[in-house]
């Protein structure tokens, strides 16, 4: 066996689109070695998915390979046949996927989708029932799945986000591949779940010499889990080398770019020029004791068999001030109720109980009519950008849209749309588009700037970077704060990623089970954290410094508590 | 799953009593007095008066609904003027004919419809997927009483291979299935094009989604991947649509009862529709409903079956 | 991802070329035809050779010839101008029936998905119970009870479920999109929301449900017919056509021959038209491609 | 073998069996299988509803005298002797001695006699039929086999409809007490030839033949009746030999004519058929514009394309055959200029009109030609047809006045009083629905019942048409015609109006 395990050569991967081809991938040349986890880094687009599938043999009909090898153990993958590759899958080389909801089977039990493929093996053939079973009970054990011999039974659906990832990582190291192809196996999760399994990836290569080929478009994540580095941009691979050296000295300029566009990479804010403490200046949002419970949906009919109603507390007394003019994030993981908490301030949401006042009106008793006239002062910019876009109307009309349901004159819409447009950096040809023809990153700006068309003195931002490109998404943060600034809003900013507002929110309240846990300046909260779950969120942030986080790996082996091992 | 049972259970009633309402309120507009057409030129007024009275059409809607009601919940339906049999009776003599008949035609369906759909899923775009395509929309257009016709022609008439009419000796379960053969294949013909480009549809999408992929990536065989993983995906849905669309299989056996003269809710409903014979087109009527109600409910137990994240008794939006 | 962007350049409709290519070859055939019938239920008069009810008792039950060229029936009359006319009957019954089923069908999935609560359930419970009438008896009944000039909306009343069903899905998926929330948070009332807004999401699905659903109004209609109860005579329904080709089959085929093709033809084409429509309109389902 | 190999095996098995017909019924019994249009509903004597009760329960009864087979003659049944006393009052009857009842209800006696003619006027269970003995007093039991008919006036129709048909069956009376009257109309008890065996709604209804019969036994063990709606199935299943013997319509004839091994009859029809023309309604008040109308319409060409030309025209009520049938009524044609003229003396140009018919196939084709014959003459006529409900309704009561014109038929029995009792002046919003009320026709008609003289009764029915003819209320199309077809083995026995008489069906 040669040193490498992969070896891709020259490889150029195209898509057969009516327009004629497009290649995705322009002569890729890298290689793995045994036990080696290499990471494929880069932004949408950019190639490493198709990358991935190419490695893994899975690209789609639309898609072929139009130059160059992709060499495993020496095989040249292109030259075997689906029979040959059926085999390779699974027993040498295992992917991962991105999005554990949709990756297993959903009306199969897990046991059942475990099984079956060990079944198939050619080593397991006629290997008694009972011993397949041990072996699959054995490696759910081995990922961290609690008590698996009754979880066998269990379909996907019952599992959380996490526990599905690990499933999945499960299933893909049933036979102890040499490669594992990771596509985005993280980035559909909560923090502290990334860090888990990032975790447990790291501790089943020491433990399995398992090579892992991680595409991610997270420099955090490439800091800390990756041995080498390949940086794409645009099909090509503009840079690769050892992770601390690309982190400490990139070469290429996109490399730079990438990097200095990491929200981690800004610079904290201390200095509060507009607001000293809380209470000081004319508070514009004050909730007390704020409640909104959810009931289980029945219908009438079941309702009047009074059946047990589920209740949950997204948000459960919950004290908050805000001033005007103040930018204020709440951060927390999903479930922990932000979105709750901020829909309810725009009366987005009914509350359950509590009292809020918004510029020193009480809303909670207001008239749909009156709280409808209030919406022209407050506004919401939604987490997926698209979707929050009426599908069918265009952004011309969506961004005059404000003004006629506010009866608001406007002389020469054409100048308006684009005077809007201009706010967010956006071209006023644009205006013409639907939204599922926009980016999400223009999606974003129009949501923007459609939130913003009737001056308001209140904008809710809802994970405003979740979802974009790391150098899109610091853009929209600039974006954020040049607007304030210009214009004066008071902001809410909901994320689960404190470094994302490290360098905007004045204060930041961090949210667990509807409740705020901790408070205080971005400063205090992100260098001093007093609460031990802001402790945990702040640990579990990925930085892109691979020193930094390696330490981090090294600390938590005794504190997390899970069944991953603990580094040779 | 028992509150889920009794959810049911209560909107079946509602429905009952609104088919009943409906169609006590149809008696009540619908021109035609029943006695005189049931009686024909020589009734005398008393008869006519007889008549009119067992009907209860002497009542008021609003009284009728009461009075069925009450003898619903004795297990009486009354007795048909025609007859004199109780009317439960002449319901229950031909439904199960019809359920029967039901049954088959689903089961020679699903049985050919969804290797067709599979067949085509495989490979979309190509020919066999063409022409499979083409079959199954041909399948589903092609009217029952066409196709009845034409079938009866070919297979009683011309080769004389089947029985002509009927629906057979049921103690003769080889005589009984020969009957149902051709009634059984043309309402099946609509279904089985149904079935298959249902089956097509979902499983082409299934074929599409992640969970497939990944389960590929674990080497499985192809035959596995078709049938393990992604047929009972595409299954669940295609079940779901089916217990809908069983209001249309009534419809088809309407037809399919005519043309092959099987005893049957269909042949009976249209046949005291025309002869303004209530009490029987109200029960009759209202076996068809329940029968669609109840294969409406084997559905969704069905479909949860398949799939589990379905949960009885949770809304479906 | 390229993917993406490929499909998001697609994905623009393009309405009068069939340039688009989700429509397909078959998508183009079927929307050829689809004109093709609509022209010649449009032009009868001028294409059919004969009236359609013009009889010629002493040529009933010919075979085709140079005078009459798809033959007679059994009054003589011209089997072609019957059957071309016979377009007519099936759209003028067929369109307006589910124009109203799709009315009714909108007004009440609306109502029904938009305000929820009460107002939904009684909804629901009407469309039960008007599913769970066998179609084919519900017409009876009514046309027995109204006569045969209430045709249309008997035809139309048994789709309503249909419509209101999928409307009501629809809106029900709609109201909980983000877009639905942020209309809202920029201030707009319900009717803003409902129309400005859910509707022409909803609008695109009912209409390809509505194109395919005119192959089986005609259907019914024909079958009605069929039965006895459709278009009075001497109108020259497909079905009237059928039931009495039936009849005369022994001595004369063309009858029905004629007019199970026309019944076939037509409502394969518009079934096509439908699903090639679906694809245009709603390319996320794009995967249906490559259907017939 | 593998497990493949014989599921194919097993599969083809199955699918050529199915191919075999089963064998049916028990050996060496011959079975006369009979397609019925429609399910029976009653069997009762008093009770019944359609021709196919009438049918179906002809072979069940005995009654004190029948038809001779095929004909209309008269010949005992029941009674070894019956007599009628000169006015036609008193029917003295001897019954047969022995005659038991179906089922083990006993020796027949005179009192069933009584019993089964006393209750077509019982008035707490009246009989739709209760015409049919109009003029019973009573029936006096002399004797356990000997009785007495007491009418109050002489009844024509006695002899010719009620004695040998359903209202001179005779029911067992100890069945009828036992199981009520109700009943009785699914499990009839009689001394016919055949008995009920089973009866499955909408499949089938089986005769077995009667071993206790008094009279010769009819020839078929079984008679089986099965419901076969669609004409085309049922040439179908008479073609496949699936069935015996079946009513047919007409078209089919052609084809079965071809068939070596089916033959086919074809009798006229007792049933009167004609378009109406309802004299109150403003429209067709002027008799002027009535015979314009009977001048217009085409009536052969109705019967080529409704009957395919097979029956004949008739000209008045009463069919060939039949006392009262008018051989010298007017034989109209079609003279569309003196239909024009009419229409231009009575001013009615432009004239539009409604025909109402049920929607029948030979009604569609009545109206379809009779709308372009209308066309002609200048008349609009548009056609409105209704299910069969609908259409008994449309001329009752006052509502009766809006109908204009209408296609009808009227079934019929071997006596002129039943067809001319619908024209009565009583009759009108009725049956009556063209509305015609004639003193002189209604003083007839009650004359024609107690006149027992045939050729006086001749005279006032032909006398009776004429003026039905002269006011021109009616275009007469045909008595129709009811065509049979049946496998050759089989020798059927039908009435003169071809109705069949399944009790003296036998085989080649």
């Amino acid at each position: 066996m040669s040193g490498e395990l992969l070896r891709v050569t020259d490889l150029r991967v195209a898509y057969h689109t009516p327009a004629g081809p497009f290649v995705a991938v322009k002569g890729a040349n890298f290689e793995v070695g045994p036990g080696e986890i290499v990471g494929v880094v880069g932004e949408s687009g950019s190639g490493k998915s198709t990358l991935a599938s190419t490695v893994m043999g899975l690209l789609g009909s639309n898609a072929s390979i139009s130059g160059g090898t992709v060499e495993y153990r020496g095989t040249d993958l292109a030259g075997l046949d689906p029979e040959e590759m059926r085999r390779l899958w699974g027993n040498e080389i295992a992917m991962i996927f991105q999005d554990p909801g949709t990756s297993l089977n959903p009306v199969l039990t897990i046991g059942r989708q475990l099984l079956t493929p060990l079944r198939q093996r050619e080593e397991m053939r006629g290997q008694p029932d009972r011993v397949l079973r041990e072996r699959v009970i054995r490696i759910l054990d081995r990922v961290g799945l609690p008590d698996p011999e009754r979880r066998l039974n269990s379909y996907p659906h019952e599992f959380s986000g996490g526990m599905r990832q690990r499933v999945m990582i499960a299933m893909a190291l049933l036979s102890n591949p040499g490669l594992l192809i990771a596509d985005e196996p993280v980035s559909a999760l909560d923090v502290t779940l990334k860090k888990q399994i990032n975790e447990l990836l790291l501790g089943l290569r020491e433990e399995l010499g398992t090579a892992i080929l991680y595409i991610t478009h997270d420099l955090g994540v490439v800091a800390q889990v990756c041995d080498r580095v390949l940086v794409m941009n645009e099909g090509e691979i503009v840079e690769t080398g050892d992770v601390v050296q690309i982190f400490e000295d990139p070469q290429h300029p996109y490399t730079r770019k990438l990097l200095a566009a990491s929200p981690a990479a800004r610079p904290l804010r201390r200095e509060q020029p507009t607001t000293a403490r809380e209470g000081d200046r004319e508070p514009i949002v004050e909730a007390r004791e704020l409640r909104v419970y959810f009931r289980e949906r029945t219908s009438p009919i079941g309702r009047l068999l009074r059946r047990q109603e589920r209740v949950v507390k997204a948000v459960d007394g919950v004290d908050i001030t805000i001033d005007e003019g103040e930018i204020v994030a709440l951060v927390g993981e999903s479930g922990s109720g932000k979105t709750t908490l901020g829909r309810t301030i725009l009366r987005l949401q009914e509350e359950t109980g509590g009292e809020l006042r918004v510029a020193g009106q009480e809303i909670t008793e207001l008239p749909g009519g009156e709280v409808r006239k209030l919406r022209a002062r407050m506004q919401m910019i939604f987490q997926d950008a698209v979707a929050s876009l009426s599908p069918r109307r265009r952004v011309r009309y969506l961004l005059l849209e404000p003004f006629t349901i506010h009866d608001v004159k406007v002389d020469d819409p054409d100048a308006k749309v684009r005077e809007l447009l201009e706010m967010v950096d956006l071209g006023g040809e644009l205006a013409n588009r639907y939204p599922h023809e926009l980016s999400g990153g223009q999606a974003r700006r129009v949501g923007i700037a459609r939130a913003l068309a009737l001056n308001p003195r209140l904008l809710v931002a809802d994970e405003p970077t979740a979802g974009l490109d790391v150098s899109v998404g610091s853009g929209i943060v600039d974006l954020l704060s040049s607007l304030r600034e210009r214009l004066g809003l008071t902001l809410i900013l909901i994320t689960h990623d404190l470094n994302s507002i490290r360098d905007m929110a004045d204060r930041v309240a961090v949210m667990n089970g509807g409740r705020i846990v901790e408070r205080g300046t971005t400063a205090q909260i992100l260098e001093n954290p007093q609460h031990p779950y802001t402790r945990e969120l702040i640990n579990a942030v990925t930085i892109p410094d691979p020193r930094l986080m390696r330490e981090r790996i090294r600390a938590a082996t005794g504190r997390f508590e899970d069944n991953h091992p603990k580094e040779n | 799953m028992l509150a889920y049972i009794t959810q049911r259970l209560l909107s079946t009633v509602v429905v009952c009593i609104l088919i009943v309402v409906f169609l006590s309120l149809l008696v009540h507009f619908v021109p035609g007095d029943p006695a005189t057409i049931i009686l024909g030129p020589r009734a005398t007024p008393e008869l006519i008066q007889r008549v009119t009275e067992s009907m209860d059409l002497d009542k008021s809607p609003v009284m009728q609904i009461v009075s069925f009601f009450g003898g619903l919940l004795r297990g009486d339906l009354g007795t048909d003027v025609f007859t004199n049999r109780p009317i439960v009776d002449i319901v229950m003599s031909v439904l199960p004919h019809t359920v029967i008949l039901a049954l088959a035609s689903l089961l020679l369906a699903a049985l050919v419809g969804v290797p067709l759909g599979v067949l085509s899923a495989v490979r979309p775009g190509s020919w066999a997927d063409r022409i499979l395509s083409l079959v199954s929309v041909t399948f589903v257009t092609i009217p029952p009483y066409l196709s009845g016709l034409l079938l009866l022609m070919l297979f009683s008439g011309t080769l004389r291979w089947l029985p002509t009419f009927g629906a057979g000796d049921p103690s003769q379960p080889l005589d009984y299935l020969r009957h149902m053969i051709l009634p059984a294949v043309v309402l099946a013909l609509t279904w089985i094009g149904y079935i298959a480009r249902l089956v097509r549809g979902n499983l082409i999408e299934v074929l599409s989604q992640d969970h497939i992929r990944a389960a590929r990536a674990q080497g499985l065989k192809r035959r596995t991947l078709l049938y393990r993983y992604a047929l009972p995906n595409a299954l669940a849905p295609t079940v779901a649509i089916l217990g809908v669309a069983l209001g249309g299989l009534m419809a088809g056996a309407v037809f399919v009862e005519i043309i092959f003269s099987r005893p049957g809710l269909g042949t009976l409903i249209t046949e005291s529709i025309q002869t303004r014979n209530y009490p029987v087109v109200r029960a009759a009527t209202l076996a068809a409903a329940l029968l669609f109600v109840l294969a409406n409910f084997l559905a969704d137990i069905a479909n949860a079956a398949l799939d589990p994240r379905i949960q009885l008794g949770k809304r479906a939006s | 991802m390229a993917q993406q962007v490929q499909a998001s350049e697609t994905r623009r409709v393009n309405w009068i070329p069939l340039a688009d290519p989700n429509w397909g070859t078959g998508g183009r055939i079927a929307a050829v035809m689809v004109a093709a019938i609509v022209l010649v239920a449009i032009f009868a008069p001028l294409l059919a050779p004969y009236p359609y009810d013009a009889q010629d008792i002493p040529n009933r039950l010919q075979g085709p010839s140079q005078e009459y060229l798809l033959g007679t029936d059994q009054f003589g009359r011209d089997l072609l101008s019957r059957v071309i006319y016979g377009t007519r009957i099936a759209l003028t019954t067929a369109l307006p029936a589910i124009g109203l089923a799709l009315g009714a069908g909108l007004v009440l999935g609306l109502l029904a998905g938009y305000l929820g609560g009460a107002i939904d359930t009684v909804i629901v419970l009407i469309l039960d119970t008007l599913q769970a009438f066998p179609g084919v008896i519900l017409a009876l009944a009514i046309l027995a009870l109204a006569g045969p000039s209430s045709l249309v909306y008997v035809l139309g009343l048994t789709f309503i479920p249909g419509y209101a069903r999928v409307i009501r899905a629809q809106v029900l998926s709609a109201r909980s999109q983000p877009y639905v929330q942020a209309q809202r948070g920029l201030g707009a009332g319900h009717l803003r929301i409902l129309f400005g807004h859910i509707f022409p999401n909803v609008v695109a699905p009912v209409i390809v449900l509505a194109a395919m659903d005119i192959p089986s109004v005609i259907t019914l209609e024909a079958g009605l017919s069929f039965l006895g109860m459709g278009v009075p005579p001497p109108s020259p329904s497909w079905g009237v056509m059928l039931s009495e080709g039936f009849q005369y089959m022994r001595q004369s085929p063309w009858q029905i021959i004629w007019a199970g093709a026309a019944l076939v033809v037509t409502t394969l084409s518009i079934t096509l038209f439908g699903e090639a429509l679906r694809r245009v309109l709603d390319p996320r389902s794009s995967n249906e491609r490559g259907g017939a | 073998m593998n497990r493949q190999t014989l599921f194919r095996i097993l599969a083809a098995i199955t699918l050529v069996s199915l191919l075999v017909p089963a064998a049916s019924a028990q050996e060496g019994e011959e079975v006369l299988t009979v397609r019925l249009v429609a399910d029976i509903r009653n069997l009762d004597p008093a009770h019944w509803f359609s021709e196919y009760d009438k049918q179906v329960a002809m072979p069940l009864y005995s009654g004190l005298v029948r038809y001779q087979p095929g004909t209309y003659e008269t010949e005992l049944d029941l009674a070894e002797s019956i007599e009628s006393s000169e006015d036609g009052t008193e029917i003295h009857f001897t019954l047969r001695e022995g005659v038991q009842c179906h089922g083990g209800y006993g020796e027949l006696t005179a009192n069933d006699v009584k019993f089964s003619f006393e209750r077509f006027l019982d008035p707490d269970n009246p009989s739709p039929y209760a015409d049919d003995w109009r003029p019973l007093e009573r029936v006096e039991v002399t004797d356990t086999y000997e009785g007495t008919i007491v009418l109050s006036s002489a009844f024509a129709p006695l002899w010719n409809s009620t004695l040998p048909l359903m209202a001179g069956s005779v029911v067992c009376e100890a069945a009828v007490e036992e199981m009520g009257a109700q009943a009785f109309g699914t499990s009839p008890v009689g001394t016919g030839p055949y008995m009920l065996d089973s009866w499955e709604p909408n499949r089938q209804v089986v005769l077995k033949r009667n071993p206790d019969y008094y009279g010769e036994a009819p020839h078929y063990d079984e008679i089986r009746f099965v419901v076969i709606q669609d004409e085309q199935s049922a040439e179908l299943a008479l073609q496949a030999g699936d069935v015996d013997f079946s009513q047919l319509q007409l078209s089919s004839l052609f084809q079965l004519e071809r068939n070596p091994n089916i033959e086919t009859v074809v009798h006229p029809n007792l049933s009167y058929r004609w378009i109406g023309m309802n004299v109150e309604n403003p429209k067709l008040e002027d008799v002027r514009v009535r015979e314009a109308i009977r001048y217009a319409i085409d009536v052969p060409s109705i019967l080529i394309v409704a009957y395919e030309g097979m029956v004949e025209e008739s000209h008045a009520l009463i069919a060939e055959g039949l006392t009262g049938y008018w051989e010298e009524a007017t034989r109209f044609e079609q003279e569309l200029e003196r239909a024009r003229e009419l229409i231009e003396e009575a001013g009615a140009q432009g004239l539009q009109l409604r025909m109402d018919i049920a929607d029948r196939a030979e009604h569609r084709a009545w109206a379809q030609i009779a709308q372009q014959n209308l066309r002609e003459i200048g008349i609009e006529m548009t056609i409105n047809t209704m299910d069969t409900g609908s259409f008994w309704e449309i001329g009752s009561g006052n509502e009766g006045v809006n109908v204009e014109l209408f296609g009808m038929n009227f079934a019929m029995e071997p006596d002129p009083a039943w067809a001319t009792m619908w024209f009565t002046c009583d009759q009108v919003g009725v049956w009556n629905w063209m509305r015609w009320c004639n003193e002189e026709y209604d003083e007839l008609h009650q004359r024609g019942l107690v006149t027992l003289d045939v050729e006086e009764r001749d005279q006032i029915y032909e006398r009776m048409q004429q003026l039905m003819e002269e006011d021109a209320v009616a275009i007469w199309i045909t008595n129709g015609s009811t065509p049979h077809g049946f496998q050759a083995h089989v020798v059927p026995s039908l009435s003169p109006h071809g109705v069949p008489e399944f009790q003296h069906f036998e085989a080649r």
